[in-house]
């Protein structure tokens, strides 16, 4: 195909998953505009209701209109596939370069960390945590983070590993730039690409970690609206009550064809593939 | 051979993450609050009770001491007692290895099934519409947490239309079979999509690529071009793929488990977390990481054999 | 005839009774093994066990059992002398997780094959009772003694209606009928498997299904789906649960009897019931749950009253309170109920910030008194209620069950009702202390709710007494 | 000339974008006889490599397509057949060498399994058969041991090997035609010369027909009967072979024979000693620039179970002394340690055993005071002109940054320098807000040697900075480092596998073999009189425009 007519389908791709992310971001935004009802406001006289024209994605086991949670969920949950991904990608990054760049026994030390962590069992890491902190945001943040970079630095030293061989890595060296400067000026730019097509999915594979440990008791405090915890709880009436659960994994589904769309586009723009 | 040297060197980087792993664990379960004689003796608790429970467990011993007594019952092939069930924990882990592993495989064949096929559908169809509903379908599995794809699985393959049992673990080698079908679907589905998508892009580079340019430029037919040149060589970078995925799967059945009361392994720690059970996190997390190493350890293998220029 | 099987939450712990103190392995252990003595269906009475009659002495302190001619599972006679060394092992016993209840005995020993001595150190009503914890069995000493005893956990060998078979933990007990108990007539099950079924979901799909005869633990959201279901039978038994809102009576503002009486008020239990039990539980206004004895029916119930409590609060001189609320993760009902309240106080004028943590940890967080309201429930173990009173209104070591409530009044008559013969005064006593207890509001009563368990339409006479226990050697499976 | 075997005729492609078509091919028509071998020549993206795959319907994408024009061969019209139809075609009547073995042949696959499945498929011979006639197949095209080599994977071969292995890849389906594309752009002279021996053998012996594409004229003087000469697209000139090198008609034509790098006559030699004269005026008995002293260079080799690792010598002790002011190159086969010499000398990677010292400082004794001192006064050019600047920034920024941080310059002053950079490498300052990418490989190459100017070195060292370029952008490269060794005062290091370049613009000549220096002297006395074999071999093998100098090597040599 030609170069024209990849980047038209790139495009059509891009803002397909631009539209959905950012119409999840822009719900976020004007949550207390659009949501029609108090996400945590409770009307015992509006337990379960299906779908109507007042509640229109009807309302859970409390009356709580379902509509308003996922809205407001979308801080939440956007908030959380943002900040899942980003210390990851941050500390992945300058580990996976630095290991990357100086070899050696720096880089043997950190692979043997990033063997152990990746060995470790996840589980046990984030149920830890939690609990050593108490459930919440920022407890399931540190997690994601202290097992999330690994991916990251794997992919950044593959890519440092190559790149540092390069010629234009050689020529800066030869032209006197201090490693600094050959490291994050020269050789970063050129080897994120992968990272940021990866972090897509990773955000994806975040909001599920958060749903599952939802699913085990520990997710966000309550009354808080999130839409891994909304099907989490919901679970219980599955069979009476598919409305309660079916709105917000439609939700998580719909921001993670979002995300994928954008990371395909990436990778397809940048010429790099998961 | 000497491609495959690295298999006999691997085993000795075994030891500093086993090691490393049991450290971290032993100190991380240490630090949660929560006493695990309280949580045994539940509201009647006294202290005379929890004392006694604690002394009988070592748990009033110093940290290091007692890392020190575990790493000596480890030399031994101990692992120390369960505190909530009162057995050896090698023992009571030997009684759930089984079903964690057999859904582990089962998923990981089945993935491969749905994956592989499917992916060539998509590539060898590019940017048609039947590489866009494969690709949009994909999504889906990804986007559905499992414990919801699960439950869905069983009111329609189970409940409305008895196919599978609902949940459980047989005793035959068929009825675990039929017990496996559903829990194995529901990670299948997405863990699948992981490899589709994988798979699906680098054959898609595959078939454009030169190789097989030069291929048709034989007179090679289109299935050999893409059965003996394009899927051989795009399966490497999905490998390592598998196993990362593999490795996540490996601590991340419980869900799965519980849903489906399968009794493995990821119940059994969900539950020595919670009751902070501490030899037994400590021996579920270590069978764990040896699980994960010998799993990148076999990737590496396959790795090499399938691709001839990787040297480890 | 048939094998019964029941699915259940979560898997047994040990086959050792002196070690567990939970009500999966409590189950299990009254298939198992036998008792000197029982309570009764209505879970009001004590039946005789393994005790065919018992004495007590005028003085209280030396209860004489007779023993009937009953058999453990390999033949074995069940003699006095086991029932000895069972009753010195709970109390003395390493591993036991109950010596300090039975601290009230002083020698315990076999008059003659078949008659069992028990000298207490001290009067005590509830003794008898306790003799019915299911932790309490008679086991067979020969094979217990010693080394054996993690052994024996491996294979017991008790003298109840059935009998070990096999244990797949995180599987199923697989329990088969034994011909050797001493009522084996009545027996009609071949045997009981209790499966493990974590998630509430697959284990009410599970019946829907077909796969299992019984489901217990059915949540309370799933009662009306599951009636209307023509195969299935949903019962629902009376139970001596109770939901509670414990305060700390140590933090601030709530050292104030006031401004725990207009908690009670702001908080609309009715609500509560409705949303937490769909309706199937009852207000709770008493520490005694209904039903159980010496329950008084017309304690004071404080009407539901936010306007007058926002009052009360301010003529307390806290009308800006903020409540830390422990909430126990991983319990739907638990959170459900915290959301509802948190949405209650606030019309009070009460902030709350819920504060979900981890059960293991919250226990600490109770002792340490790092909270100041939590929810928490209690299921009585023994038919006395001097247990629950002793540890809620009576108990020094565990401040009157980490609420920090301090009335010497209240703690006098607790000691004195424990040794209280007379039935119709401990009877007076009881009531007294169920008022002062809610006088003081030495912690919020939420509500009564009963067990919900069902079972396939073949399936009778399965039931769950109000202690909890399963008497499945009544159960028939058609 | 007997009746075509295939004939091309109004041959049209288009590429369609978004902005509309263009034309890649334009009305081109030829002709192939048996038993010919046609010479295709001309610029890069001519559309050399376009126009053979058409003939085939291997059109590198969807989006190009054949719009006009017939190929006739058999009495069919090979652009009129169905996908069944022109899969037959395709290896049985007509083989195709790719431009790049490396990436043709399939890397997860035996090379002999490869050919296998030619044979297969194609003359219907069971695998005991086909794979006999494999191993034979691998004898005809060279391979030495080919029942061994038939189990090896492609990356186990040289680059010579790899080509020769495409070969037998093509020839395994039995085609009447060859199309060979740039067989031999990649190798250095000795294994270039053995390939275009081997094609005109097959020649010979099968009847094979032809169609060799080159930018190289020396290649189509050795061994072409006819020549196309190809131009944007269209032929411009087609003929007889030394019709159009004797007579050329076309300006391009014209340009391509007269930028020929060949081995000089004698009468040109004045201008050589010109240059020598120029580059000797500043030399005395000043103590030399650099000093290489016993230098060894190892790189460890992989496997070696339980550290028994085996290293391999890529620069095996060479001594070396290089006066300031000095031209010298540095020659060799591919693989000899030219590049890794160049590096060492500059402290680019660790020196195994030896001595380095620039302007006597040692760099393993004072390895950062030597190296902040070498950053200061040398640098280099390399050898790959797109992958030595970065991709990310343009050429502004790269040559900006070098100033910046070598700070010899006032920040103020840096664009200008900048500007003064550019035009010094004749390129129009415009360029500078472009990136690599956007430019053409002689404008990168430029570039790069822009880049270290800016270090306003002593000493430069170029790595092969014309190999991958047309002779008419070499061309250029040389006369400006000719220009610059005279005006500015500078030491040149010259690295090249072309010795006819070398021997126009060095004074010196060091040839490499093996990691080891083998001969070193004046470039005329090494050239005119070789002292040892593999210098007289390498001088031979350059593939001479004139036709009637013949392409000739020992053939033991060759084999090393
Ligand atoms: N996939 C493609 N899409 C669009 N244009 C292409 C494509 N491939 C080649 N071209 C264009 O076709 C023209 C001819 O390319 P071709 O590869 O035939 O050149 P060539 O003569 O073989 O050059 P070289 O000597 O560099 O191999 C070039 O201008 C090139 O840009
Ligand atoms: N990083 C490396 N690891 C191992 N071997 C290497 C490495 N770099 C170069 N070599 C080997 O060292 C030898 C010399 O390589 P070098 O690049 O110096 O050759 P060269 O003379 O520059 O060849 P060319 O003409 O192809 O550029 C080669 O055999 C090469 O395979
Ligand atoms: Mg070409
Ligand atoms: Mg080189
Ligand atoms: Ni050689």
């Amino acid at each position: 195909m030609s170069g024209r007519a990849r980047a038209k389908r790139v495009n059509r791709t891009l803002i397909a998953g631009l539209v959905l992310v950012g119409g999840f971001a822009l719900a976020a935004l004007a949550a207390p505009l659009i949501a029609p009802y108090d996400p945590i406001f409770q009307d015992g006289t509006a337990r379960i209701q299906p779908p109507s024209l007042t509640h229109p994605f009807g309302t859970d086991n409390f009356g709580r209109d379902i509509l308003s949670r996922i809205i407001y969920g979308a801080r939440v949950d956007l908030q959380m596939a943002v900040i899942g991904v980003f210390f990851p990608l941050v500390i992945g990054t300058v580990i996976g370069a630095i290991a990357g760049f100086f070899g050696g026994v720096v880089d043997a030390v950190l692979m043997r960390l990033i063997d152990i962590i990746l060995a470790f069992p996840f589980l046990v890491l984030m149920l830890s945590i939690i609990a050593i902190l108490g459930p919440g945001l920022s407890s399931f943040y540190i997690a994601m983070a202290l097992v999330g970079w690994v991916s990251y630095a794997r992919l950044i030293r593959a890519q440092i590993l190559v790149l540092k061989n390069a010629d234009y890595a050689v020529a800066a060296v030869s032209l006197g730039f201090s490693w600094r400067r050959v490291l994050f000026r020269h050789l970063l730019p050129n080897s994120v690409a992968g990272s940021l097509v990866f972090c897509m999915s990773d955000a994806v594979l975040v909001l599920l970690s958060g749903a599952a440990i939802s699913y085990l008791g520990l997710g966000v405090q309550p009354p808080t609206a999130e839409w891994g915890i909304m099907v989490a709880e919901g679970q219980a009436f599955l069979s009476q009550a598919w409305w309660i659960t079916l709105f917000p994994g439609l939700s998580i589904v719909l921001l993670a064809f979002g995300f994928s769309m954008i990371g395909d586009a990436l990778g397809e723009a940048m010429g790099v593939h998961e | 051979m000497h491609r495959y040297s690295f298999i006999l060197m691997r085993p000795l980087q075994f030891v500093p993450v086993v090691f490393g792993v049991s450290l971290i664990t032993f100190i991380l379960v240490r630090m949660i609050p929560g006493d695990p004689a309280r949580v045994l003796l539940g509201a009647r608790a006294t202290p005379t009770a929890i004392a006694n429970i604690r002394a009988q467990f070592g748990l009033d011993e110093p940290l290091w001491l007692q890392y020190l007594y575990f790493l000596r019952n480890l030399a031994n092939g101990e692992m120390g007692m369960s505190i909530v069930y009162r057995i050896d924990v090698l023992r009571l882990i030997g009684t759930r290895i089984e079903p964690t592993f057999a859904l582990i495989l089962c998923s990981v064949l089945l993935s491969i099934l749905i994956a592989v096929p499917l992916a060539a559908l998509a590539a060898r169809n590019q940017g048609r519409s039947i590489d866009h509903a494969i690709r949009f379908a994909s999504t889906f599995g990804i986007g559905f947490p499992p414990f919801w794809l699960g439950l869905m699985l069983m009111m329609l393959l189970a409940v409305k239309y008895p196919i599978f049992p609902v949940s459980g673990y047989g005793e035959t080698l068929g009825d675990k079979l039929a017990h496996l079908a559903l829990p194995s679907l529901t990670i299948a589905l997405s863990l699948s999509t992981v490899l589709l998508r994988s798979l699906r892009a680098a054959m898609v580079d595959w078939l454009k690529s030169d190789v097989t340019t030069a291929a048709r430029a034989r007179g090679m037919p289109e299935s050999i071009v893409f059965w003996r040149h394009v899927l051989p060589n795009s399966i490497a970078p999905s490998i390592n793929l598998l196993a990362v995925n593999i490795g996540w799967l490996i601590g991340g059945t419980v869900v799965i488990e519980s849903i489906f009361a399968l009794p493995g392994m990821g119940q059994l720690l969900v539950r020595a977390i919670f009751s902070r059970d501490y030899m037994v996190v400590q021996g579920v997390a270590m069978v764990f990481a040896c699980a994960t190493v010998l799993v990148n350890f076999l990737a590496d293998i396959a790795t090499v054999a399938v691709d001839p220029r990787v040297k480890l | 005839a048939g094998v019964l099987t029941i699915a259940r939450n979560e898997d047994s712990t040990t086959f050792d009774p002196i070690k567990s103190a939970q009500n999966v392995d409590n189950w299990v252990f009254s298939n198992v093994f036998d008792v000197l003595v029982r309570v009764d269906a209505s879970g009001t009475k004590l039946v005789p066990g393994l005790a065919e009659s018992w004495t007590i002495s005028d003085d209280g302190l030396t209860y004489t059992f007779k023993l009937r001619d009953a058999k453990f599972s390999d033949g074995a006679p069940v003699t006095a002398e086991d029932a000895a060394f069972s009753l010195i092992r709970i109390r003395d016993d390493k591993g036991s997780l109950w010596s300090d209840s039975f601290k009230v005995i002083d020698t315990a020993t076999a008059a003659d094959p078949k008659t069992l001595v028990v000298k207490l150190t001290g009067k005590s009503v509830p003794f008898l009772s306790m003799m019915a914890l299911p932790n309490a069995s008679v086991l067979p000493k020969k094979l217990v003694e010693g080394a054996a005893a993690d052994s024996f956990a491996e294979k017991p060998v008790g003298s109840g209606a059935f009998s070990l078979v096999e244990w797949r933990r995180g599987d199923r007990v697989i329990l088969k009928k034994n011909p050797n108990y001493w009522d084996a007539g009545k027996v009609s099950l071949d045997g009981v498997e209790w499966l493990v079924i974590p998630d509430d979901n697959t284990r009410m799909l599970k019946i829907q299904a077909g796969e299992v005869d019984a489901a217990i633990t059915v949540p309370f959201s799933r009662v009306a789906e599951l009636k209307t279901n023509p195969d299935l039978k949903v019962m629902s038994d009376p139970s001596t649960r109770e939901d509670h809102m414990l305060i700390n009576h140590e933090h601030g503002p709530l050292a104030k009897k006031e401004v725990r009486e207009a908690l009670d008020m702001a908080i609309d239990k009715q609500a509560i019931v409705e949303a937490a039990t769909f309706g199937l539980g009852e207000v709770a206004y008493s520490y005694v749950p209904k039903g159980a004895l010496h329950h008084y029916a017309e304690n004071l119930q404080r009407p539901y009253d936010p306007a007058k409590a926002k009052k009360m609060l301010a003529d307390a001189g806290a009308s800006d309170l903020t409540l830390n609320y422990i909430v126990n993760a991983g319990k739907e009902t638990d959170e459900q109920i915290a959301v509802l309240v948190q949405q209650q106080l606030a019309k009070a004028g009460v902030g709350v910030t819920l504060q979900k943590v981890d059960p293991s940890q919250s226990w600490d967080m109770l002792v340490n008194g790092d909270y100041d309201i939590s929810v928490m429930y209690w299921t009585n173990d023994i038919l006395d209620v001097d247990q629950k009173t002793t540890f809620v209104l009576g108990h020094d070591t565990n401040m009157n069950y980490m609420t920090r409530y301090k009335n010497d009044e209240v703690k006098a008559l607790v000691e004195a009702a424990r040794l209280e013969t007379d039935p119709a005064k401990r009877e007076a006593m009881y009531v007294m202390l169920q008022k002062l207890a809610k006088g003081d509001v030495n912690w919020i009563d939420l509500y009564y709710s009963p067990y919900i368990n069902v079972t396939g339409k073949n399936i009778d006479k399965f039931h769950q007494n109000p202690l909890g226990r399963f008497s499945l050697e009544e159960t028939v499976k058609n | 000339m007997s009746a075509p075997l295939l004939s091309v005729r109004d041959l049209s492609v288009v590429v369609r974008n978004g902005e509309g078509e263009q034309t890649l091919l334009d009305r081109v028509s030829l002709d192939l006889a048996p038993g010919d071998i046609l010479g295709l020549v001309g610029e890069s993206g001519s559309g050399k490599s376009l126009l053979c795959r058409s003939l085939v319907q291997l059109l590198p994408s969807r989006a190009i397509s054949v719009t006009r024009g017939e190929v006739w061969m058999g009495g069919r019209d090979l652009l009129a057949l169905g996908d069944a139809q022109i899969q037959a075609v395709r290896g049985a009547e007509i083989g195709m060498i790719f431009q790049n073995p490396s990436s043709h042949l399939d890397p997860v696959m035996r090379v002999g399994d490869q050919i296998v499945e030619g044979l297969r498929f194609h003359r219907k011979l069971n695998r005991a058969a086909a794979q006999e006639e494999a191993i034979a197949l691998m004898g005809q095209v060279g391979f030495t041991d080919p029942a061994r080599q038939f189990a090896a994977y492609p990356h186990e071969f040289s680059g010579g090997m790899r080509q020769r292995a495409m070969i037998a890849v093509a020839l395994s389906c039995d085609p009447k035609v060859l199309i060979a594309d740039e067989p031999t752009t990649a190798l250095d002279v000795t294994i270039q010369a053995q390939i275009l021996r081997l094609l005109m053998e097959l020649r010979e012996r099968r009847g094979l027909s032809i169609i060799l594409i080159t930018h190289d004229l020396g290649v189509v003087a050795q061994t072409c009967d006819r020549i196309a000469v190809m131009r944007q697209g269209r032929v411009v000139e087609v003929g007889d072979k030394r019709d159009i090198l004797a007579r050329p008609q076309h300006r391009y034509t014209k340009a391509l024979i007269s930028s020929h790098p060949s081995m000089p006559t004698d009468e040109a030699n004045d201008v050589v000693d010109d240059k020598v004269d120029a580059a000797r005026l500043p030399a005395g008995p000043a103590r030399p620039l650099v000093e290489i002293d016993d230098l060894h260079i190892r790189y460890p080799l992989s496997g070696g179970v339980f550290g028994r690792r085996r290293s391999f010598s890529a620069v095996a002790g060479v001594s070396l002394q290089i006066r300031a002011g000095e031209t010298v190159g540095i020659v060799g086969e591919s693989g000899s340690g030219k590049s890794t010499l160049a590096r060492a000398m500059l402290g680019l990677i660790p020196i195994s055993d030896g001595h380095v010292t620039f302007d006597g400082a040692s760099l393993r004794l004072q390895r950062e005071a030597t190296l902040t001192k070498m950053r200061q006064q040398a640098a280099m050019v390399f050898q790959d002109p797109f992958n030595s600047l970065n991709p990310r920034l343009t050429i502004g920024q790269t040559l900006a940054e070098v100033l910046r941080v070598q700070g010899k310059v006032a920040p103020a002053a840096i664009p200008k320098r900048v500007d003064e950079l550019l035009r010094l490498v004749e390129l129009d300052p415009d360029y500078a807000g472009r990136r690599p990418r956007q430019l053409s490989g002689g404008q990168c190459q430029r570039a790069g040697i822009a880049r270290a100017l800016a270090v306003d070195p002593r000493l430069i060292v170029a790595d092969e900075c014309v190999a991958a370029l047309d002779v008419t952008i070499q061309a250029q490269i040389v006369a400006l480092f000719q220009r610059l060794v005279r005006t500015m005062d500078l030491t040149l290091v010259f690295i090249a596998h072309d010795l006819a370049i070398v021997r126009n613009l060095c004074e010196r000549v060091v040839v490499m073999h093996h990691g080891r220096i083998v001969e070193e002297g004046p470039c005329a006395e090494v050239f005119e009189r070789p002292r040892e074999a593999y210098t007289a071999a390498l001088i031979a093998a350059i593939p001479d425009i004139d036709p009637d100098r013949r392409l000739l090597a020992p053939p033991g040599l060759l084999a090393s």
